[in-house]
């Protein structure tokens, strides 16, 4: 298994990554700097870790997603490598033009922390395959800008492809149809506000984010 | 009077100027030290020095009554934070400050750079931030202000702690009048270290490279009052004075280059620049090292054209260090702190001679013997007599309510008592992953784990009030034994604790002795208790019209689990389970 | 050269902010106040002296970075 | 009426945005920008005809809610 984790100026996440994917796969991932120009060859998964990556100035993730490494990283996704980005990485990827939409300012305008509930929409993802369909989990949110917004076109064609992966049983910023979490068209790459990475241990935030981890690192048992 | 000291003032100073920055006994004994008239830059030094933030000097007589010492103990008082030991070569490391005055005038930005303060003193060390606490006060909630101060405070203190990405794991909150006019936002940081890599602030060599990182300075916070005279005249509402604004996203990468250059043999000693800045911090390296310092201010990296010696020694910009490196060495601090995106130079070096030199645009601008401003700052045995004492309430005298549960319901509704969900919400409690009970949790401590161990640490701040107000002796053991409760009840060994010590004008005699009291009662419960005092501050002449805020000596407590199983909370209560009532 | 860019929200697009900007308002008695919306102003200063090259590189800079044509438009204004 | 207000940060007032976002630009290889200060644009919908009134009034809620004076300034534009 080879596994990077992107590291930006102001990632804060980073390390919570690494701990849930060197606890799932037994490996510590690589951690790759911003400024680097590629990942390193044959990865089996990429995950944008969350945080506050350039203080969210201007807008969340916006000028993460102009790094030099985000170049590699659109390519690599386009070769299918499989791709998690969480919170501050979902807001990157969006910026990147990875996956549709955008994240906005929470509508209550307050900075959200709690143990989230979620319907897992779909388990037809090589990111869901360890969970029912329909099933609700608990997975913690931390975030001011996880307001998902697309237009009506858009929102309808993600829908419809079955792109929509997570839905807040309560809605806690104002999503547009309560979207927690998207793939995009081909599927490899996953973006969430809620952290699974805070959700892989009993004694932290439970253990609901576990089968993500294990469905999309190929350790389902 | 120093009749020999001729002429009294330097060019450039008058009467009032030397007014706006010191007392004038204080000017006096200036004059004597120095044999000489302070010019503005000297003048504006004392001042910052000598203020009862950086001096201490009504309330240091009194501190000296705790115990600061113990088995546990690695660092007490005078440095940055309290270091203690938890085990296995590991220190927690942990402070609380206040950031009371700014948090009213600007409540966004002032909670927000008080949380980057306190975080800058916890990592100074060489501590990775794990936990941040926070004790707030506010006026009635039916006061006009209440309302907007506490929603700023908290996005403030959200917004920093949030970016910088260390969890706010909890804190207290209580509404009274008698803070109306001045709240109280105190804020606790705890790091945690190897016990072999902890670094202090005392410069240690004669000729080793000072060095100056993070972010530029502008002209933040300077001092209203001097602003007025003469020479900051000119430019007017270009050169106000402006209210400190905080940048968690450079401190996060603050917090990670010094962590970075900490892991590699360089720095020789290291402070934060907290108020006052580049002034406190370098006199107090040396000084504390018995040595001198000579800098070099062209070389002090700025934000805002034409700064002056003045403005540059008083600046309040956030997000500033002040290393003194290995010479030879300054190359790994430049790439590190250059990788980072932030600003490095060398500003000047240690001296043998014990004095403040300053240079700016080729002229000598400052030259000081240390020991007056910092070691021999005056120190003030303030008149004070005890608080009159209220009688205790015998409960049996008290009219018996008909409904005990609508006095219930009204106890819950309270403002104090109802759920603070409003604010820890907006607080991330989960980051960095380790944390095992918080705000939103039973628990009556925060409990974090210690990074890849089965041990944790519990953490608690705790203050009534209203006790000290009552009765400040019984008020302040109270604080003490009840942040105490708080630890053992989650099945924490308390080892140590931190406090902020929020007061009205010491200048007044009732109000001193409202603070010997609360001082002289936590006093007797850390020594009963074992509980030392490792770190700690005072805030004074939190008053408004002569009304002053009820005292307030939060204390914050830490505490070790050795094993995180091991830990209790009060929830997951099943039915026909057994209460057991036990103390008194 | 200074260039001022406008960064608004396209029509359409929700804007939380200006709506709780709207609510305040009237809540504070500006009954008049019958909508809202928040944008940003960004103030650059260029070191270039032809407002033609300016104008086209502005554009460049608001196409790669300050605006996000997802959710918005924006305008320029060039001064000496 | 409509009204357009900037809302600016004083001068010497720290900019964290507008430093991360004049280092992106240079980064990106805008090396014509010295400095970038960012501030907020507000436009509100006024149900209201006279431009005196409306200058007063949008002054007022500057003044009570838009603009935080111990460290902004603003300016105000009305058109019809
Ligand atoms: N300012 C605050 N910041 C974070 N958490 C807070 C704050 N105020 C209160 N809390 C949290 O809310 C909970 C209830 O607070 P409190 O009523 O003081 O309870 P207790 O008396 O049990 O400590 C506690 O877990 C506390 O940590």
């Amino acid at each position: 298994m080879k596994t990077a984790v992107i590291v930006f100026h102001g990632s804060n996440c980073d390390r919570d990554a690494a701990t849930a994917i060197e606890a799932v796969t037994g490996h510590a991932p690589a951690m790759v700097w911003h400024e680097e120009t590629e990942l390193p060859e044959g990865l089996d998964f990429v995950m944008v870790p969350g945080g506050f990556s350039y203080g969210d100035y201007l807008r969340s993730g916006a000028v993460a997603a102009r790094s030099p490494i985000v170049n590699d990283l659109k390519k690599k996704a386009e070769a299918g490598v499989p791709m998690l980005g969480v919170c501050n990485g979902f807001q990157i990827l969006t910026e990147a033009g990875l996956l549709d939409g955008t994240l906005m300012r929470n509508a209550s305008l307050h900075f959200v922390c709690e143990k989230a509930p979620l319907l897992v929409e779909t388990a037809n993802t090589r990111f869901t395959r360890g969970y029912a369909d329909r099933k609700e989990i608990v997975i913690p949110v931390a975030h001011h800008d996880g307001n998902y917004f697309a237009d009506e076109a858009t929102l309808d064609r993600i829908e419809g492809e079955g792109q929509v992966v997570f839905r807040y049983a309560n809605n806690p910023n104002g999503s547009a149809r309560d979207i927690a979490g998207v793939t995009n068209a081909a599927g490899n790459v996953l973006g969430m506000m809620p952290h699974p990475e805070r959700a892989v241990d009993a004694d932290h935030g439970g253990t609901d984010g576990l089968a993500l981890f294990e469905s999309v690192l190929g350790k389902l048992s | 009077m120093s009749e020999a000291v001729n002429p009294r003032y330097a060019e450039g100073v008058t009467e009032e100027i030397a007014r706006d920055h010191v007392t004038a006994d204080e000017y006096e004994i200036i004059l004597k030290e120095l044999g000489r008239a302070p010019n503005l830059v000297e003048l504006g030094i004392f001042s910052v020095m000598w203020s009862e933030h950086c001096s201490y000097k009504s309330s240091r007589l009194h501190l000296s009554k705790f115990p600061t010492s113990g088995d546990k103990v690695i660092y007490g008082p005078g440095e940055n934070a309290g270091v203690i030991d938890i085990g296995d070569g590991q220190a927690a490391i942990f402070k609380m400050e206040s950031h009371n005055h700014p948090s009213y005038i600007e409540p966004y930005q002032g909670a927000a750079t008080g949380v980057g303060g306190i975080l800058r003193d916890v990592f100074t060390m060489g501590a990775r931030p794990v936990a941040l606490m926070n004790a707030l006060r506010f006026g009635d909630p039916e006061h006009p202000k209440t309302r907007q101060l506490v929603a700023g405070v908290t996005a403030g203190i959200g917004g920093y702690g949030n970016c910088v990405g260390v969890p706010t794991v909890g804190g207290e909150t209580n509404f009274d009048k008698g803070y109306n006019g001045n709240i109280l936002v105190n804020a606790m940081a705890v790091g945690l270290a190897d016990t072999d890599k902890i670094f202090t602030a005392a410069a240690r060599e004669p000729e080793f490279p000072v060095l100056y990182v993070g972010a530029k300075t502008g002209r933040d916070g300077i001092h209203g009052a001097t602003m007025a005279s003469a020479e900051f005249g000119e430019g007017s509402e270009e050169n106000r004075p402006t209210v400190q604004v905080g940048d968690p996203f450079t401190e996060k990468k603050l917090i990670e280059a010094c962590l970075e250059l900490m892991s590699e043999d360089a720095i020789s000693s290291i402070q934060d620049m907290g108020a006052a800045g580049l002034t406190s911090s370098s006199v107090e390296m040396a000084s504390s090292g018995g040595l001198g310092i000579e800098l070099d201010l062209d070389h002090v990296p700025q934000r805002e054209e034409n700064m002056t010696a003045y403005e540059m020694m008083l600046s309040e910009s956030q997000e500033r260090m002040l290393i003194i490196i290995k010479p030879g060495r300054e190359h790994v601090a430049e790439r590190i702190f250059r990788k980072w995106d932030l600003d490095v130079a060398t500003i000047g070096k240690t001296a043998p001679h014990g004095r403040l030199v300053l240079r700016h645009q080729g002229e000598v601008v400052c030259d000081l013997p240390l020991d007056p401003i910092g070691e021999n700052a005056p120190k003030y045995d303030r008149p004070w007599f005890p608080a009159e004492a209220r009688g205790s309430i015998d409960p049996r005298e008290l009219h018996q309510p008909e409904h005990l549960g609508e006095v219930l319901a009204s106890l819950m509704g309270s403002p104090d008592m109802a759920s603070k969900r409003w604010i820890w919400r907006q607080y991330d409690r989960h980051v960095m992953a380790d944390t095992a009970a918080s705000s939103e949790d039973p628990s009556d401590a925060a409990i974090v784990r210690v990074h890849g161990t089965q041990k944790a640490l519990a953490i608690t701040t705790d203050c009534t009030p209203r006790y000290c107000f009552a009765d400040p002796f019984e008020g302040g053991k109270q604080a003490v034994a009840e942040a105490w409760r708080n630890l053992t009840a989650v099945g924490a060994d308390p080892i140590a604790i931190t406090d902020c010590l929020n007061f009205g004008n010491p200048e007044r005699p009732e109000i001193m002795g409202q603070f010997v009291g609360c001082v002289e009662g936590m006093a007797e419960a850390c020594k009963a208790l074992d509980f030392p005092v490792v770190s700690g501050n005072v805030s004074l002449y939190n008053e408004t019209d002569g009304v002053a805020i009820p005292p307030t000596p939060a204390v914050g407590a830490v505490g070790l689990i050795p094993d995180i199983n091991q830990r209790m909370g009060y929830g997951g209560l099943k039915e026909g389970q057994v209460l057991l009532l036990v103390g008194e | 050269m200074k260039a001022r860019i406008h960064v608004y929200l396209k029509p359409g697009v929700l804007d939380p902010q200006g709506q709780a900007v709207s609510n305040s308002l009237n809540h504070l008695g500006f009954d008049e106040v019958t909508g809202v919306r928040q944008g940003k102003l960004i103030e650059i200063d260029l070191n270039t002296a032809d407002a033609e090259e300016a104008q086209q590189r502005v554009s460049e800079m608001c196409d790669k970075l300050l605006a996000n044509p997802v959710i918005e438009n924006y305008d320029i204004e060039l001064s000496a």
